[in-house]
């Protein structure tokens, strides 16, 4: 394999910090993902070990506090948010729609020295003292009490917004008018849809965020503002304007995962996608009403009984299309040829977790119980298993998937199977429990907690150290394979996917032809035996 | 050097936008009442939307490009609106 | 001047109507980014009517009826560069998109005069506040807003002003197709301050003027 | 401890304790068979289709009307109807209080001070006989806190800058917890107490062996003087300010011509903004008393108000 691809295009410095190639700007985020997702993590491990006993004992209330705001600005800014899109998408976006590059190649490098320096900032925030106000700045709260490095933390996150703004707008721009000749709205991979109605969320909630921000950090180095109780302020605007962003975000979280799941399930049951334009128009439909939920999040905040009651409807509203999604991938399955290799066994996991965590998210949207729920371990273990058990799964999917063309080398099938089962159960037992801490009512960010409430928290430390080994483990067997793994043939799956039809790596120009689409997308074959191509 | 003069239509557009905003100014000093507000932002929506049409060359372009310029509105429409239902109906 | 096409494009065509598109994106961005600010408005404007009257009678209505003027006009100027944008016309074009510039200049230069006269008369926030006791809390909440939303606005009008001295550069120089697909997106993009000023106005100066 | 570690299961000890709970137990079942039905169907697929597996294959759909249209429509009826269950039991949850035995809480960082109308008050803890509504009046002094009990199926964020009802019945005497449940600084999870659930004679005898400092009312009235109130609210005052007795739950004639009922919130606000509202026929004389009263004197003092409210002006 001496030909050339985009891997061996350049060694410089200057041609990876400078370049506008896609496929090196996906590279780029990946390791910084990686880097983000450890320290996420090392602060997640640190807060499960502290929980295993219901006293004080590793660290201090401020630390503590501090952790899990820590771990929530970093999981969510700066490793889920731009995971699935910012990685795999601009990797496998302009291959899959038979495109040079993304329609603004400068923009989209731009967008990463964004995300860099916003990441830059917030850790900066954190090693000055951290932040104390948990992810979601709580006015008065953050802008008026707190003795944190609040206005920094904002800053990184506000740079961050604009880092997935860009990427939002570049990838609508590129599905509008960078298709390949031929490559109608409905012959587009389902991972496209599901990156188009991202990208809607990107563009129009992000900036709600950052404007709430300045309002934050205007309040906070003012010591007045407009959410000033003080001066007849309402702390409850705030949460409007936050969650507006926020709640959408989630789906930020999920949609790009529900995408992957699409690619996956559909290649290793070697049939196309059952109900291809209900899944395509559902990604759609989650992001339009999505933004219409927000208020779920103060059902107990003393927010007007009506907003109440419309908040809650539509939030059982938006469950209907993932539920639409659910069902479509296990009707896949139907007839289909299924191969157990590693990307399905996530896949799989992923439906299983994936339902569990929206099966209990209409406990949430269930006014009644939420009532009793929210603020509890249940809502911890609610978004988990979507954001953990639903997008990091679909991320190690995907991951795996398409590593053989990202790299051009094939991991080791036995250790990465042994992840994905080890992940599974290891998520379970770690967030399970929790579902049953939250009924019990073990409130959220506690650090110290009643005794009675231990032996739950045990196991899901328990999980956690399995969770944890599970996590670690792809870097080693991917790690190796950079190195040592076979050379991955351009189409391993016998895929019919334009990302397909070009070198394992692509070469630095994507396709030496332009390709040309004629058919719907996942004609598959029933076997992974190649035909001849290529040849 | 032909072709340097303004088209009709931008002028126009011009002047009626001072227009309207010495109409609007105006307005603000009539005791209207709940209508001042009405007023101002009628005439504020009229002004922007001549803006958009002529300035931005919105009426020349496709329903694409509407649908782009509408989604920006359509979704302040949704914050607006779910917004501001908590606090008109607080009890 | 020969013209490149990234590789992304087929076409120069396709290359301009996509930077179009992107910029139109980039405004749905933008009102939202707004959109915040006017949902807090509104809520306070509802809970707080008489105060946001008052304090809206405090704003300078001369300076910002003149600096409402002086946009539309720097826009209409925009407009108008944008039609005669040509090679035999560049010094027009150039040219007004010059006193475009200068009416922009002008409108920060108005609003750092209002800026100043509300410092003197106690109405910054946090800083020196200080209004008739029983409205002074809604007013303070609309003075958060007015700065808030001035000042941002008045940022995207110092980098539209730094957009339209590039093109003016650029288009007194050398004026080429792929300038005229820029100048088309920095052209939209000062229309849309315009147009959230149109809006700001209505919200902040023309309040309580009848009463 | 008082509470025995049972796995998974408290009932409920609020009167909608158990419609709670059984909306939960609804929903675990409909959940629970969602997932049965999905996992045997994966389950079924995966084993069944495994690419090994030589079976027939033929007469693959990729889609169906018929199916997505079932699967849409069943989701969406299961869904409204779930919908429809949680909305009705919501709105008896925070049904507006009558004017029951009222306690006032103030929360602030980081403990819960209760105090009850005979001037007894309590510090994260919170002593109530059962079976009888209960109305707390909170207010926050600094953050947004949470007032949280979980036996009670039971919880309202208080927010500051405003006081918020709470209807709390318990119906079984026991020890529950209080917990703080939105996040609120440093000793947030320090923020937590016990609910004393009572019998009634048992709760008269636990208010008589406080040692009470006065009444809430009396100790208002005090105040009530000592800020100067009596100056200008009193009988015989030069200053024509509005009597308050007998103001106490009666509509109130403002300057604009509205009516506004002269409750808690009304009190309150008049004391901290009190030209927001001017009742009718007064001058908006009164000055702001915002920042020189706490939360804790606000109580006293509507209580007083309160306390005056049956008598004639």
């Amino acid at each position: 394999m001496s030909e050339d691809n985009y891997l061996n295009a350049g060694y410089s410095l200057r041609s990876w910090f400078l370049t506008t190639d896609h496929k090196r700007i996906a590279i780029l985020y990946f390791a910084s993902l990686i880097f983000f997702f450890f320290i996420g993590g090392a602060a997640a491990t640190m807060i499960r070990i502290e929980l295993a006993t219901p006293q004080a004992d590793l660290v201090s209330s401020d630390m503590y506090n501090r952790l899990f705001t820590m771990h929530g600005i970093i999981m969510v800014w700066f490793f889920l948010i731009p995971s699935i899109p910012n990685t795999l998408g601009n990797f496998i976006v302009p291959l899959m729609i038979g495109a040079r590059d993304l329609a603004f190649p400068r923009l989209n490098l731009l967008s990463w020295y964004l995300f860099m320096l916003g990441g830059t900032v917030t850790l900066f925030a954190i090693l000055a003292g951290g932040v104390d106000t948990g992810w979601t700045f709580y006015t008065p709260f953050s802008t008026l009490y707190s003795n944190s490095y609040v206005v920094l933390a904002v800053a990184g996150v506000f740079i961050a917004g604009f880092s997935s703004i860009l990427t939002g707008l570049n990838f609508i721009i590129t599905f509008h008018r960078l298709r390949a000749p031929g490559l109608t709205w409905y012959r587009l991979p389902l991972f496209i849809w599901s990156l188009y109605a991202t990208s809607v969320i990107l563009v129009l909630a992000t900036p709600v965020l950052a404007m709430t921000l300045v309002l934050i950090a205007v309040e906070r180095v003012l010591g007045v503002g407009i959410f000033d109780p003080r001066i007849g302020g309402d702390p409850l605007l705030f949460q409007h304007l936050f969650w507006f962003y926020s709640h959408p975000a989630v789906y930020i979280m999920i949609l790009p995962g529900m995408g992957v799941i699409n690619e996956l399930v559909s290649c290793f049951s070697r049939k196309q996608v059952f109900g291809y334009k209900f899944v395509a128009w559902a990604s759609m439909a989650i992001a339009a009403v999505g933004f219409l939920v927000w208020g779920h999040h103060m059902f107990v905040s003393g927010q007007s009984l009506l907003a109440s009651l419309v908040f809650s409807f539509m939030s059982f509203i938006v469950a209907v299309p993932s539920a639409i999604k659910v069902f479509n991938w296990t009707a896949t399955l139907h007839k289909g040829s299924i191969h157990f290799d590693a990307p399905m066994l996530y896949a799989l996991a992923f439906i299983g977790l994936f339902t569990i965590g929206g099966l209990t998210g209409l406990f949430l949207a269930c006014l009644a119980y939420d009532v009793h729920a929210t603020d509890t371990y249940f809502v911890v273990a609610h978004f988990h298993y979507i954001m953990v058990g639903g997008m990091v799964t679909a991320y190690f999917g995907g991951l795996h998937y398409w590593w053989p063309k990202i790299t051009g080398r094939l991991y080791s099938e036995y250790w990465a199977r042994a992840s994905a089962v080890l992940i599974f159960f290891g998520f379970n037992l770690t967030f399970f429990p929790q579902f049953v801490l939250g009924a019990e009512g073990m409130p959220r960010r506690y650090h110290v907690y009643p005794p009675e409430f231990q032996v739950w928290n045990v196991l899901s430390s328990g999980g956690a150290v399995i969770l944890a080994v599970a996590y670690l483990m792809p870097m080693f067997y991917l790690g190796y394979s950079l190195f040592f793994g076979r050379r991955a043939p351009a189409n391993p799956w016998n895929a019919p996917g334009l990302e397909w039809q070009t070198p394992s790596p692509p070469p630095e120009h994507n396709f030496d032809t332009q390709p040309v689409v004629t058919r719907p997308p996942y004609q598959y074959s029933p076997d992974f035996e190649a035909e001849p191509q290529n040849a | 050097m032909t072709g340097w003069r303004p088209p009709l239509a931008l002028v126009l557009a011009w002047f009626a936008l001072l227009a309207l905003l010495a109409l609007t100014v105006t307005l603000a000093y009539v005791p209207l009442h709940a209508f001042n507000a009405v007023a101002a932002l009628t005439i504020g929506t009229i002004k922007a939307a001549i803006v958009a049409a002529v300035f931005m060359e919105l009426r020349a372009r496709g329903p694409r490009t509407f649908v782009f310029a509408g989604a920006g509105l359509f979704w302040l429409g949704i914050l607006l609106w779910l917004g501001m239902m908590d606090f008109l109906t607080r009890t | 001047m020969p013209d490149a096409v990234a590789p992304q494009f087929i076409s120069v065509r396709h290359r301009d109507e996509t930077a179009e598109l992107g910029m139109w994106v980039f405004i749905a961005t933008e009102v939202l980014l707004f959109g915040g600010l006017i949902l807090g408005y509104l809520v306070y404007r509802h809970a707080y009517p008489a105060a946001f009257a008052a304090a809206s009678r405090h704003t300078e209505i001369v300076i910002g009826t003149a600096n409402t003027a002086i946009l539309l006009t720097s826009s209409f100027l925009v407009a108008w560069a944008v039609e005669v944008f040509a090679a035999e016309t560049r010094k027009i074009c150039a040219g007004l998109l010059w006193a475009a510039i200068v009416l922009g200049m002008t409108f920060i230069v108005l609003k750092g005069i209002e800026y100043a006269g509300e410092y003197r008369e106690h109405l910054v926030p946090g800083i020196d506040f200080n209004f008739k006791a029983n409205e002074a809390n809604g007013a303070q909440l609309f003075f958060v807003f007015y700065f808030v939303a001035t000042a941002i606005h008045a940022l995207h009008m110092l980098i539209g002003i730094g957009l339209l001295a590039v093109m003016a550069t650029l288009t007194w120089r050398s004026p080429s197709t792929r300038h005229r697909a820029a100048l088309h997106s920095t052209a939209l993009y000062w229309h849309f301050v315009d147009l959230v000023w149109i809006f700001l106005f209505a919200l902040i100066y023309l309040p309580g003027r009848s009463s | 401890m008082w509470r025995e570690w049972i796995p998974f299961w408290h009932p409920g000890v609020s009167p909608h304790g158990g419609d709670v709970d059984l909306l939960f137990v609804g929903l675990l079942f409909a959940s629970a068979l969602v997932l049965g039905l999905l996992f045997f169907l994966l389950a079924l697929f995966c084993v069944r289709y495994r690419a090994s597996n030589a079976i027939d294959r033929g007469h693959q759909t990729s889609k169906s009307w018929h199916w997505e249209v079932s699967w849409t429509a069943a989701s969406f009826v299961c869904f409204l109807a779930l919908f429809v269950w949680g909305a009705v039991i919501y709105f008896q949850i925070y049904r507006t209080p009558p004017d029951e035995l009222s306690v006032f809480v103030v929360a602030k960082q980081w403990m819960w001070k209760v105090q009850h109308t005979g001037g007894q008050s309590e510090i994260n803890a919170l002593h109530i006989p059962i079976s009888r509504p209960i109305r707390l009046v909170m207010a926050s002094q600094d953050v947004i806190h949470s007032f949280f009990i979980p036996a009670l199926r039971l919880k309202h964020d208080v927010v500051p800058g405003r006081y918020q009802d709470l209807e709390i019945t318990a119906e079984k005497p026991g020890h529950y917890h209080l917990f703080c449940a939105e996040y609120c600084g440093t000793e947030h999870s320090g923020m937590t107490g016990e609910i004393v659930a009572m019998e009634a004679a048992d709760f008269a005898a636990w208010l008589t062996q406080q040692a009470p400092s006065g009444p809430l009312a009396q100790e208002g009235g005090a105040l009530f003087r000592e800020l100067g109130c009596s100056g200008c609210h009193g009988g015989g005052s030069k200053v024509h300010a509005p009597p308050l007795e007998g103001l106490y739950g009666k509509p109130v004639p403002l300057a604009d011509g509205s009516f506004v009922t002269a409750d808690d919130k009304y009190i309150r606000d008049s004391i901290l903004l009190p030209r927001s509202q001017i009742a009718a026929g007064y001058e908006p004389l009164m000055p702001s008393f915002e920042g020189k009263v706490s939360e804790d004197q606000l109580l006293r003092l509507v209580a007083y108000i309160k306390s005056i409210g049956g008598q004639r002006p």
